[in-house]
């Protein structure tokens, strides 16, 4: 039988005014399994709390009520006091007379009658709870980081000097990202590679860290505290363990004329190759599509050449499994392919460029070391036109969006080729000029004011190229309201921010969820922003939306103290609220699996003693259900209920509602 | 008599000959009925019958221990039939290879096809059916009646219901292990043939036929008490494709319409 | 059995309506709160029955209110979009969105199940959503043609 | 002799209605012909066999047979008396009125049912003499016949080729139907019809000694494989009696309901450990086809069975009693075990 | 024989005859049957919306309703003026539910919708397919075009099913022929339209532009498929160059009259001896004159005078 106390608090006078708590915990007393109802003044002080706990104790009660504030006030205060008397937490409920009653009437009568129907459905509800227990995922205290952009490196630096192991998965040759390319960053134009390298081979030579370049996630499985990952290690064709990184072997590689995906294309690499001179590690891989000697099995030089015999014309990919607690994807950005845009010659007009093309002119490692160089003819040019929002804020043809960093670094682009071209004109058409950041309003004034960019407000209609080799830019100054036509020698295109190509593909595996752009989703875009819908997996940087390095660097962080957070216990806890499946109920129509905003309900396969399947079921995986009940209200057998909300004390409380 | 029906008798034996199939699923004649024919050799197929009043679903016999047993095995299908077993698909109840499908229709028989050939056909031939006329005449007067006038009207068919629920056995759609009318912790719905329990009883089982029902209409044959269940259905259906944009029983890899959204899924009623 | 007699079996005058309110905890509940901690005046005739999520509620929860005679059923959950669970409540929302058809369709008249989102910021939209329905119910009098009714033994 | 047109069948239902009674008769109800309580505006349909049996009007689909209050921790009962009224089954088949031999062996067995019994009591049964039968009657199989007074208070017999009945009161309570209904009688003379021609479908006698070895056949498997396991042919059949008992309760009080059940479905037998002892179909058509054939005549000495055709007519995949017990005389017949 | 309906709009027998001429010489040469709508009307371009939105509806929603009712299932509508107000008003009639009702009341004519507009480039595309792909016997070997599209082959997403920026649908054809499509970069630029009349001065600069930019890219001749850009380029040309914006002495040729001419029809039987600015020593390049040839030349030259 049940023994159920009521605890009526009067918050001093917030519900003592309007309810008459001694009436209610009369009535209360008479309530079906009410053994014991008692009224307070503060059922949250210390003398509260031990009555409660005293009447735990002498009338060995198998659930209580307190009918006080908000559950969200304090609940937790509450359980803890039943659970130090030696009451399971999860038997305790709240009937919310505060701000649900008290506060919102003024006739006594009536809210009296009010809370005394509140604390009779939670009774009732109470006497159906069962005892729950925190759920204990184990926790392997590994993490990985997808990318090794300065996101993924700021990351892994943090968790690892957290002391906690860190594998760091980056598909290119190297680490370093975007952020490698960069000439100088705004607002402070200091030299980017400058303060980035530092942080690269400290990366590459924490203990802590293990560093996978050339790789790439081929599976994740398992949930928080317990993924398995796949990582395919591609074929370096290079035994990293020999290798010195001398560079003999890519300065004889006869094949020397392929692009360089690091200089944006504009500039040269060999088929064997590191990407760029800081590149970490530093060590070379063949590229297998322009290697002639893994194409036509002819060439073999840099192995001839190689001191340490590193080359290996045999090498293979490899799949390597890792076990990991969390997860951090940090894969970045990409910019969008402006030969969308016809009326900017679809991509046909050499001299028309996007904002790395313009980082690596600029950049004094770059193919041109640092002078500003058109592609077509090499002549350093005298107008350049720069152009914001291409692709950015046009929902028919690119991004609907915003893409943040923009106005910014065209400034940048802008004062750069000033200081270099000083004869030279930069005209930046814009939209809006949208400076939101620590000293990024002065900088944008400091390019129009100090350095000379003459910005016009108006969209370009049109690029074309004249005979003579001028790109006529046609389009509107909106301020003076007329046409405008520049002669120029260069345009550079400030492109959309857009995520990395597949990269819906490892959301999937993760089970996180991306947006119609496929930007990864945040659990909640204001008080999670660095968690997912899939527990123990965060997102740091651009993959999350368009953002600049500091706060890239900052919401990277920000997952290092998550991750740091979840592996500070050996042992996860979990609130007991999960879903749970009748697996005798279960018929397997999958649509609670289809339905998991988490992909905490999965295939069970039930085996008899000889190991053959006799059903498949669904189970939920208590590590990943957050317990929405989504999947019990889809479910037509019922074959679901969810702790702490379960059909019997729902329907105990309609009932009691009579 | 369908005109080709030795084609179903001698595909019928070739399967079982072939050891394709351990069963055949189809229909006979007895006397002025059509009843289920369970063919396991190869010498009984000349039994098989296939004509406009073979009604019966033989779809719902895919959730039974005894039939689910013989897999693999052919089942003779029209084209609400095929949808059921696209939906069996999509719900995971049969897989390719289990289910070999002999398809019919008033013309006759069609072929031997697997699920996926079946899927092909149903979308290329049998895209649209046309809902019954008359079944949507008699919609439309319900939706004009007033709300007491309506609620009149369905408590007077819902009154007759014995809750044999020959209706759930009737359909494929239903394979559920244990119904939740059959659920008592709590009591669901409660199980007297009476007022209350009769209406829960109904809404709930057109409920759970939202995005799956192909209108088979096996159930409200089947129902001894002659009630108009095929209004609830249609009704539930066309809502459910102006709604969701969704036809039941032609994609095997269907997400389920309840158990997927949109964000822009209408919601106007929603302050 | 007898009809409970409650304190709503009175004449439609002096008619003090039941309504029963499925409300998730992250949006709505926490709406209602804030409606309190404002201390804006409401109707008192809600009772909130408090789900983690509006994906939670089973279209059996409402029927069951009404089969308790319940005058009218209120739902209401976080906006499209902030769902504390990502996409409980677009589920809810297609579940509903068959349901009150069908509902309407066997006789449950306009006015006896309504549907909201209440953000947790929204607690005078709680307010005076309370006040509307409430109003809405008093105008339209007892439920007196609902078919869900429990049966009086 | 006394005499009814048939035209004025309603007539004596009004009638007898006007009386006090409460006249169960086969209506008009859409497409089809249910016995039901009837009201001034019904049309009777003699001439069909309704869709569900008499024995609703004894032991009716849901039952109240106790109620409990509460208040507080305390908690009472409440004494329910049987709600039966005066009641006539008006022109109900000789099959429907046969079933009443077994109806009032089983609820009369090791308990006396009082709610059975208090309807049973103020139940009067007109029947009415099949003068045609269909393909699925059998009553002749089970010890039938189309013009049986068997258990009947008064019998109708068509007459004068369908023109009018023929009313004979074979009881005091027959007697007491015919004063109430004297005003649409007459007294006159007519020809009675011959009854109806039913073929015997099978031998009971042979189904019964096969069932008594038969338990472990593997032909039950065979034999109820079309079946969908619904309670259709249980509920409509005329001497089907499962129930199941459920409380219906508020927070305030309660019902105890003792509502119809049948041992086709699945869960008639569950355990609620999971366990269920009759786990295939096979097992539950064996238990139904015993029961009525073996089980009952071990007991009462008569068969469950009264030939009304119902299970047959209804069910789509062709499970009827006369279906399964022919082929189980074939089977007998042949040898098969 | 296929048949396809044919509009052929006003300009089709004034100053567009050219058009007409080598469309009907093609579709015969492909077998295609060309039915024209009996009793057409006037489409309302270009002015009609300006003026009145119903009229404007109305005028090619009776060509419709009538191309319907004569069961043409797809219509050409060779004029590009006449191509956008037919299928702009198809869209908008699938857009409205309730444009439909209120056409068929000030009309008097049912239309479900069915009737599917081609344009110039879409039709000689399709005869391609044909098989007028394989009845190109001359080659136009060294023909430098600059395809012209404007706006009407260019703009409107619902309607023109090419890209508005860069559009390419002349391209293949002309490759066929064996002429070399030049990179310019006023494919798309505004003629000036239908201001041709009324701010003539406007035309003239917009039209020098194209003409200046095709001259550069080292075009023999400008390809369009739009009367009305033809006769700004055409015939405005001679003003253009009388005062002294520039001198092109630039051939401004129809898709129809290049592919006319790959097919080995007569520069007449095109009306190439019909233009402005005179077409025909181009096309002697790839058709000989007998001897009759050269009084139509010295026509054409009196009429560019």
């Amino acid at each position: 039988m049940a023994r159920i106390g009521v605890f009526i608090c009067h918050c001093g006078e917030n519900i003592g005014r309007t309810v008459d708590c001694a009436a209610v915990a009369q009535e209360s007393a008479k309530l079906p399994g009410v053994v014991v109802s008692l009224d307070y003044k503060y059922m949250c002080s210390d003398p509260g709390q031990q009555m409660i706990k005293n009447a735990i104790a002498e009338q060995k009660l198998t659930g209580v009520v307190v009918a006080a504030c908000s559950p969200r006030m304090h609940e937790t205060t509450f359980r803890r006091a039943a659970a130090e008397a030696g009451l399971n937490p999860y038997l305790l409920e709240m009937a919310n007379l505060r701000e649900h009653c008290s506060w919102v009437h003024e006739d006594r009568p009536i809210a009296t009658g009010k809370a005394v129907d509140l604390v009779r459905v939670m009774v009732e509800k109470v006497k159906r709870n069962r005892a729950l227990y925190p759920i204990q995922v184990n926790v392997e205290p590994t993490a990985m980081v997808v990318g090794g952009g300065i996101a993924g490196i700021q990351a892994a630096l943090d968790i690892a000097a957290g002391g906690k192991k860190v594998i760091l998965v980056e598909k290119s040759p190297s680490i370093g990202g975007h952020m490698a390319r960069l000439s100088e960053t705004f607002p402070t134009l200091d030299c980017s590679q400058c303060i980035l390298t530092p942080r690269m081979v400290e990366a590459a030579s924490h203990p802590n860290i293990t560093l996978m370049t050339y790789s790439e996630v081929e599976a994740v499985d398992g949930f928080i505290g317990n993924f398995e990952v796949t990582i395919r290690k591609k074929a370096r064709y290079v035994d990293p363990a020999k290798c010195t990184g001398c560079g003999s072997c890519y300065t004889k590689c006869p094949q020397k004329k392929i692009p360089s995906e690091f200089d944006a294309l504009l500039g040269k690499r060999s088929a064997i190759y590191t990407p760029f001179p800081q590149a970490v590690p530093n060590k070379p891989v063949i590229d297998a599509e322009h290697c002639t000697m893994l194409t036509k099995g002819k060439c073999g030089v840099c192995k001839k050449i190689c001191p340490r015999d590193a080359i290996n014309y045999e090498d293979k990919d490899e799949l390597v499994k890792v076990k990991v607690g969390a997860i951090v994807l940090a894969t970045g950005f990409e910019l969008w392919d402006h030969s969308k845009y016809g009326e900017y010659g679809g991509g046909r007009l050499v001299d028309v460029i996007d904002g790395f093309q313009f980082e690596r002119l600029a950049s004094a490692s770059g193919p041109t070391a640092g002078e500003i160089r058109r592609p077509s003819d090499g002549q350093v040019p005298h107008t350049v036109v720069f152009i914001q929002c291409c692709g950015s804020r046009d929902e028919k043809q690119g991004m609907a969006y915003c893409s943040k960093i923009c106005c910014m670094y065209t400034a940048k682009h802008a004062m750069l080729y000033r200081h270099k071209v000083h004869d030279g004109r930069a005209v930046v058409f814009y939209m809006d000029i949208r400076a939101a950041g620590k000293g990024y309003d002065e900088f944008t004034r400091r390019a129009i004011e100090s350095d000379g960019a003459e910005y016009v407000r108006g969209r370009v209609s049109r690029i074309y190229r004249r005979a003579d080799g001028k790109l006529i830019v046609r389009g509107a100054d909106t301020l003076a309201g007329r046409p405008v036509s520049i002669e120029a020698d260069l345009v550079v295109l400030a492109d959309a921010v857009v995520p990395r190509k597949g990269g819906e593909k490892l959301a999937q595996m993760c089970g996180v969820g991306y947006d119609t752009n496929g930007f990864y989703s945040e659990a909640h875009p204001k008080l999670r922003p660095v968690e997912t819908a899939a527990a123990g997996v965060f997102l740091a940087g651009a993959c999350q939306a368009p953002k600049d390095i500091p706060d890239t660097v900052a919401q990277a962080s920000a997952c290092a103290a998550k991750v740091l957070g979840l592996f500070a216990a050996p042992k996860l806890e979990r609130e007991p609220i999960v879903a749970r499946v009748n697996q005798n109920l279960c018929v397997h129509c999958r649509a609670c699996i289809n339905t998991c905003p988490y992909g905490a309900t999965q295939d069970r396969e039930i085996k008899d003693r000889q190991g053959n399947v006799v059903k498949v079921v669904a189970e939920v995986n208590e590590g990943l259900c957050q317990g929405c009940g989504t999947c019990v209200a889809i479910c037509r057998s019922n074959a679901i209920d969810l702790d702490g909300f379960t059909d019997e004390q729902i329907f105990a409380e309609i009932a009691t509602l009579e | 008599m369908v005109a080709n029906i030795n084609e179903i008798q001698s595909a019928a034996a070739a399967l079982l000959n072939e050891g394709k199939v351990k069963l055949v699923l189809g229909y006979r004649v007895r006397g002025n009925d059509r009843v289920p024919a369970f063919v396991t050799q190869a010498d009984q197929v000349g039994c098989l019958a296939y004509d406009s009043a073979c009604t019966q679903n033989l779809a719902a016999y895919l959730r039974k221990g005894e039939v689910r047993s013989r897999m693999p095995l052919a089942v003779v299908a029209r084209p609400e039939v095929m949808r059921s077993l696209m939906l069996l698909t999509a719900e995971s109840q049969i897989a390719e290879g289990q289910v070999t499908v002999l398809a019919v229709d008033e013309q006759g028989f069609h072929g031997v096809l697997d699920l996926a050939g079946t899927a092909k056909l149903l979308n290329e031939q049998y895209a649209r059916i046309a809902p019954d006329s008359s079944l949507m005449e008699q919609l439309a007067k319900i939706e004009a009646m007033t709300p007491q006038e309506r609620s009149a009207f369905w408590s007077e068919q819902f009154e007759p219901c014995t809750r044999c629920y020959a209706c759930r056995a009737a359909c494929p759609g239903c394979f559920c292990e244990r119904c939740i009318v059959e659920m008592n912790t709590p009591q669901w719905i409660s199980t007297a043939a009476e007022s209350h329990g009769n209406f829960a009883w109904h809404m709930i089982r057109a409920f759970h036929q939202a995005g799956r029902c192909v209108e088979c209409g096996a159930c409200q044959d089947a129902c001894p008490q002659g009630i108009p269940l095929m209004l609830l259905n249609h009704f539930i259906a066309r809502e459910v494709e102006r709604e969701f944009d969704a036809r039941n029983g032609y994609d095997p890899q269907a997400e389920p319409v309840i158990g997927s959204w949109k964000q822009d899924d209408k919601q106007e009623y929603i302050r | 059995m007898t009809q409970a007699t409650t304190q709503t079996e009175t004449k439609a005058e002096g008619f003090e309506p039941r309504i029963v309110a499925f409300v998730c905890n992250w949006c709505t509940y926490a709406g209602a709160d804030l409606a309190g901690t404002s201390r804006l005046q409401y109707a008192p005739h809600v009772r909130i029955v408090k789900l983690p999520c509006t994906g939670r509620i089973d279209p059996l929860f409402i029927l069951k209110a009404y089969e308790g005679g319940a005058d009218a059923v209120l739902v209401s959950g976080c906006h499209p979009g902030d769902c504390h669970y990502t996409s409980g409540n677009y589920h809810a929302r297609r579940r509903w969105t068959i349901f009150r058809r069908l509902l309407s369709l066997a006789g449950v008249e306009e006015g006896r199940l309504f549907f909201s989102w209440v953000s947790a910021a929204e607690g005078q939209k709680f307010a005076d959503l309370i006040n509307d329905v409430t109003a809405q119910v008093k105008a339209a009098g007892p439920f007196k043609h609902n078919p869900a009714r429990r049966q009086a033994w | 002799m006394k005499t009814l047109e048939a035209t004025k069948l309603a007539d004596l239902a009004a009638a007898l209605t006007a009386a006090g009674y409460r006249v169960i008769a086969p209506c008009q109800r859409g497409d089809q012909v249910h016995l039901e309580c009837y009201q001034a505006g019904k049309t009777l349909r003699a001439d069909v066999i309704p869709v569900n049996s008499a024995k609703d009007a004894l032991f009716p689909r849901s039952e109240v047979i106790g109620r409990y209050r509460f208040e507080g921790n305390e908690f009472e009962t409440v004494p329910v008396a049987p709600q039966a009224g005066k009641t006539v089954l008006l022109a109900v088949r000789p099959c429907d009125a046969a079933a009443l031999a077994p109806l009032d062996a089983v609820f009369n067995w090791d308990y006396k049912d009082e709610f059975y019994n208090a309807h049973r009591d103020a139940t009067t049964v007109v029947a009415l003499a099949c003068t045609a039968a269909d393909d699925q009657c059998f009553c002749t199989s089970v010890g039938g016949s189309p013009d049986s007074t068997a258990n009947a208070d008064a019998v109708l017999r068509p007459a004068d080729g369908g023109k009018r009945f023929i009313l004979e009161s074979l009881t005091d309570k027959g007697q007491a139907i015919a004063a109430a209904g004297q005003a649409v009688l007459t007294e006159g003379q007519a020809q009675a019809d011959p009854p109806a021609q039913v073929a015997p479908a099978f031998d009971s006698a042979a189904v019964t000694a096969w069932a008594k070895d038969g338990f472990d056949s593997p032909l039950w498997k065979e034999l109820s494989l079309a079946c969908m396991g619904c309670g259709a042919c249980a509920y409509t059949c005329p001497t089907c009696h499962c129930f199941d008992i459920q409380d219906e309760a508020t927070r305030r009080e309660g019902v105890r309901l003792r509502n119809w059940d049948a041992c086709g479905f699945g869960l008639f037998t569950k355990h609620a450990g999971g366990h269920n002892p009759r786990h295939d179909q096979a097992s539950r058509w064996r238990q139904r086809v015993m029961h009525k054939f073996a089980y009952f005549p071990e007991r009462f000495e008569m068969l469950a069975c009264t030939g009304c055709g119902r299970c047959g007519r209804l069910c789509g995949n062709g499970m009827s009693i006369r279906e399964v017990c022919s082929q189980i005389e074939q089977a007998a017949q042949a040898g098969v075990k | 024989m296929n048949s396809i309906g044919y509009y052929p709009g006003c300009s089709l027998s004034g100053g567009g005859i050219e058009l007409d001429l080598s469309i009907r010489g093609l579709a015969q040469l492909a077998e295609v049957e060309l039915r024209e709508i009996d009793d057409w009307n006037c489409c309302g371009a270009t002015a009609a919306h300006n003026l009145d939105h119903n009229l404007a509806i109305a005028l090619p929603y009776r060509i419709l309703a009538l191309a319907e009712k004569q069961g043409l299932g797809e219509v050409l509508a060779p004029c590009a003026a006449c191509f956008s107000r037919l299928k702009g008003t198809n869209v908008r009639l699938e857009r409205s539910g309730d444009l439909k009702a209120k056409m068929q009341t000030i009309v008097d004519l049912p239309y479900s919708g069915s009737v599917k507009i081609l344009s110039i480039t879409e039709f000689l595309n399709r005869l391609m397919e044909l098989g007028l792909a394989d009845k190109l016997p001359k080659k136009l070997t060294g023909l430098k075009v600059a395809p012209y599209y404007g706006c009407l082959l260019s703009r409107g997403e619902d309607i023109v099913s090419d890209d508005a920026e860069s559009p390419s649908a002349m391209e293949a054809a002309l490759r066929a022929t064996g002429a070399e499509v030049v990179d310019w970069n006023f494919a798309t630029e505004c003629c000036g339209g239908g201001f041709s009349m009324s701010l003539t001065d406007a035309v003239l600069d917009l039209s020098n532009a194209i003409l200046a930019d095709a001259k550069a890219a080292g075009a023999d001749c400008i390809v369009t498929g739009c009367p009305m850009c033809h006769s700004n380029l055409d015939m405005r040309q001679l003003k253009i160059q009388s005062s002294g914006m520039g001198q092109y002495d630039m051939p401004v040729l129809y898709l129809s009259e290049v592919l006319g001419l790959a097919a080995g029809m007569g520069c007449d039987q095109l009306g190439l001896n019909r233009h402005f600015i005179p077409a025909m020593a181009l096309a002697h390049r790839f058709d000989p004159p007998p001897q009759a040839a050269e009084t139509a030349e010295a026509v054409s030259d009196q009429r560019s005078n």
